[in-house]
């Protein structure tokens, strides 16, 4: 099983920082990336919202590194196909494969670069809201920002049920491979839609015991939201504008740079 | 003293399967701390639904407070916010993403104001001791907390009526110890608690009194020392008789006691023992001095 | 086949999200409908997401990387009707962007037109039209799932050749470039998802 | 004697958490009874999971049967071949449609022929005495029953050695008793037993051999006398006494004992007592003879 970031975002030391604020700041963070038409400012992006939430919000170093390497394949490969199709400019290289010839030129590069910093500066920002904003925090907001209630509350119990149903496919996932269901692939072929299975008659009777647990403390269409919190420090406010105009300001003043 | 909860010939069957209960006659009084004993299957659970009416009985009333229990949506309201149901399994019954926001479904459910909800979730938190935990998503909580958060979630209603089912499965023997020891004050604090358990030494500790249950009948209502005195009774119950008792019967049974208030404790236990030992030890003495005098 | 974040275009971004803005609207309106009419609905759509969010986040056999999984929602159509099921779509995205580190937020738009919304309507109709012609259940369900996923994949090969059309060829030549990267590892992965489901609902069946 | 599991400085961690196993020392010495025993949280889950390679310790090394575990794919296949893991949860390990099913399942992915995995999960269910269940769904089963059939589900596989986790967890005393009497019977039939428990009573009728764990390391491995007898051990443990053990110490503090074995079952525990009251009559009686004498 994968790790859940909600987990960390639990621990991280920015836990106690206003949600709001940190909610504005990888927001924020990952529009101006988009919007930037040159590289530069989505570097900066990725470059600092990864130190702020590995120095400031304390995430090991390590496990941040690997979760990188998550958008990697996905990045590369599609910044691949961006780097041969689109053109302009010069011609950097041609690769001949098969009968047809790839070419990739200055316009194609520089295209590929900045998406490829782009979905850095975004998976960095997505990181930071990820590792140091629990889930728990966001519901509050969901609500202020009048999302509807039935949302959120579906919201809230999928979140709630995740959890349980993970604990319930790892104890049977371990259950099946300790006899061997996962030796090979044909045994997984034949273990894995009976985990899907038992997982999904396990669920819907979970899902019946909350009817009644529901129930028997009087649910009347109703689910509480704890909106407490003293609201953002003036220091914190200002930090977070500030870096967001600094960052605003190089992607205005570094759109025109083109690395190829 | 006013019956808190009356089962009157309650009969019960799920769907399509057999009767789970076969005319159960129990009243439980107000203020006491009763004891459902009885193997898995036996029909406490069953009956433990019926008190807050997650159950309707097939056959027979419940009466909570004297009143017949009625299934309309308004009296059920009424009803569940007197009798307070902890589930045996926790897991079902923390469903809200942090301990604040579960604890205070009922109160909002129930249409409380923003402070009275505040007010009402701090003291139950308070009562369990589980301040400063508000903030935590219950699958981050070990056993024995999140038994603790789903308690405070019921007594958030304040319900006159505590009924749990078997409150310390899986909890080790130290947080059952803690657990029950909570049971008891929110009893001292005059409220009714009626529980489920197979765990025969925590019922022969706890309970003022014990309903011995087997294959959806009462066998028994008594005091914990009449009913697990009562080895064949216990039996046919499948269950054994709690350590010291079944000492006690042992050296009663080879003439050592007799007539003495089978020991509650493992401390009355070793009293009586000492006495033994010691009114020996005491006549050994006058034997003693005799022999010094004859001589 | 998740589009990370900042993969899209801002305009592109915004475009996906007005595209899939009817069908959340709709679904949020049948919600309330359902809700108002049956409450013990909310802890049954509520597995039902948690089971699609745990069902993706579970590698399926031999094939390393993230899945798509639109059948878990096809499930859901066949269960719920597509529009709310686009509703249980937009969390589990949401959840598996923040949990997982899976998709993205700007690109949540165009993912849940591809998972959420495309995916399972296929699966949907093909569902009912498999019942409707008398073809075999468990084939049925194989096809729905199998074509649902390839769906989901071509659909999302279709959104990035629009984002970023070939030079020479344009949408054409893009969108073969880009469903053919990915083939490699949709294709198999479509089979055996499809083949997994129709297991899985097999057992459903005989539990 | 061999020894089939032994841990050498296992340290573990799960990732972004304290460590949870600290340094065990442990060898399970062949054909032997060992019971884990500790609070919840101390470790013994994490620990047994490492009996068949489910989990690779952070420092330190298993080895089972002699030989170090190795985590490729095929010595991980034979370790959880020789070593059969039963979970404390018997829902999460049935996940088949039918009983005959689940416990094929381990036959069948070991690539044995149709014949002999019908004799494989004949002789298992027959040895978990479940016979005539084999196209029963096992959701519908009592706990007991599933309990059995996750050991049949095991045993198909034909282990030498078992470890299982909590096994009496939720279930009724005598249900809980006949689970215990048939991993007994798997022992007699030479195969090597570990499990964990935080229910001291079983561990003192049952092990011949007892682990106490806490917070990640062992405090004491010994036999069952020895270390349920050391209360101030048992107390770092958040543990207490079994009953009779409990009685034995008191009385023996106040005297009454000394130097006898301490007793292991209510049984032993009355001849004791027996003896002791017998043992002053005697010299009662002595004393009497005496004054006869003297007469």
């Amino acid at each position: 099983m994968e790790n859940i970031l909600d987990d960390y975002a639990h621990q991280n030391a920015l836990r106690d920082v206003d949600t709001r604020l940190k909610l504005v700041l990888g927001g924020g963070a990952i529009i101006v990336g988009i919007l930037s038409t040159g590289p530069v400012a989505p570097l900066f992006i990725a470059v600092s919202m990864a130190a702020i939430t590995v120095f400031l919000a304390r995430i090991p170093g390590r496990f941040y590194a690997t979760l990188l390497t998550i958008p990697l394949s996905f990045a590369v490969l599609s910044a691949g196909v961006i780097l041969f199709l689109q053109g302009g400019g010069e011609t950097l290289f041609a690769l001949p494969v098969g009968g047809i010839t790839l070419t990739a030129t200055t316009g194609s590069a520089d295209q590929a670069a900045l998406v490829l910093a782009r979905t850095f500066g975004g998976m960095c920002s997505l990181f930071f809201i990820a590792l140091t904003t629990p889930m728990v925090e966001i519901f509050a907001v969901m609500r202020a920002l009048r999302l509807p209630a039935e949302f959120v509350d579906l919201a809230m119990l999928i979140y709630h049920f995740i959890f349980m149903l993970i604990g319930e496919a790892v104890a049977t996932h371990n259950a099946q491979e300790i006899r061997h269901g996962y030796a090979g692939f044909r045994n997984s072929l034949r273990s894995f839609p009976m985990l899907a299975g038992a997982l999904f008659v396990r669920a819907w009777e979970k899902g019946e015991d909350l009817i009644l647990a529901m129930d028997a403390r009087c649910y009347d269409g109703k689910f509480a939201l704890d909106e407490r919190g003293d609201g953002p420090s003036p220091l914190s406010t200002a930090g977070v504008a500030v870096y967001l105009a600094a960052a605003g300001a190089i992607a205005l003043l570094t759109g025109g740079v083109q690395p190829f | 003293m006013r019956e808190a909860i009356e089962f009157q010939d309650v009969h019960f069957a799920y769907p399509n399967r057999p009767e789970s209960l076969r005319g159960i006659d129990v009243a439980v009084r107000e203020g006491s701390k009763v004891a459902l004993v009885g193997p898995n299957g036996a029909g406490k659970t069953t009956l433990l639904l019926m008190c807050n009416g997650m159950l309707r009985p097939t056959r027979g009333a419940v009466r909570v407070g004297g009143v017949p229990v009625h299934y309309d949506a308004r009296s059920l309201r009424e009803v569940r916010r007197k009798v307070g149901l902890v589930f045996q399994n926790s897991d079902a019954q923390l469903f809200a993403p942090t301990v604040w926001q579960d604890v205070a479904f009922g109160p909002l459910n129930l249409g409380m104001e923003k402070d009275e909800i505040k007010e009402a979730v701090d003291r139950a938190l308070h009562q369990v001791g589980m301040n400063g935990y508000e903030r935590r998503p219950p699958h981050h909580l070990s056993g024995g907390e999140k038994k603790r958060v789903a308690i405070a979630g019921v007594l958030a209603m304040e319900p006159e009526v505590l009924v749990f089912d078997e409150p310390t499965s899986a909890l080790d023997p130290a947080t059952a110890e803690e657990v029950m020891d909570l049971l008891d004050e929110l009893n001292h604090e005059g409220r009714t608690v009626l529980l489920s358990t197979h765990d025969v030494e925590l019922a022969y500790r706890w309970a003022d009194e014990v309903v011995l249950m087997e294959s959806g009948t009462v066998l028994r209502h008594g005091s914990p020392e009449t009913i697990f005195s009562d080895t064949a009774l216990l039996h046919q119950a499948r269950l054994k008789p709690p350590a010291v008792m079944d000492l006690y019967r042992e050296l009663s049974d080879r003439g050592l006691f007799n007539g003495e208030k089978p020991p509650r404790s493992a401390l009355a236990f070793t009293d009586l023992v000492e006495s033994l030992a010691g009114g020996r030890r005491y006549q050994d003495r006058c034997g003693t001095i005799s022999i010094w005098d004859a001589a | 086949m998740h589009i990370m974040e900042g993969f899209l275009p801002p305009a592109w971004c915004l475009f996906w999200f007005l595209v899939s803005a009817p069908f959340v609207v709709y679904g949020m309106y049948q919600l309330r409908i359902l809700m108002r009419e049956k409450r013990e609905a909310l802890p049954l759509l509520a597995v039902a997401g948690a089971f699609i969010f745990v069902l993706s986040s579970l590698k399926l056999p031999s094939v390393s990387g993230s899945c798509s999984h639109p059948t878990g929602t096809g499930l859901g159509a066949v269960l719920f009707g597509p529009f709310i099921t686009s509703i249980l779509g937009l969390i589990v995205l949401l959840y598996q962007a923040v949990f997982l580190a899976h998709g993205g937020l700007t690109t949540l738009g165009a993912n849940l037109f591809s998972m959420g919304i495309a995916g399972p309507l296929l699966a949907y109709a093909v569902y009912r039209g498999g019942q409707k012609v008398g073809l075999n259940t468990y084939l049925t369900v194989f096809l729905a799932a199998a074509l649902a996923d390839l769906f989901t994949y071509v659909v999302t090969a279709a959104q990035l050749a629009l984002a970023f059309p070939a030079e020479a060829g344009g949408f054409v030549t893009s969108f073969l470039a880009f469903a053919g990267v990915y083939a490699v590892t949709q294709v198999p992965l479509a089979i055996i998802e499809g083949a997994v489901i129709a297991l899985t609902f097999k057992y459903i069946i005989d539990v």
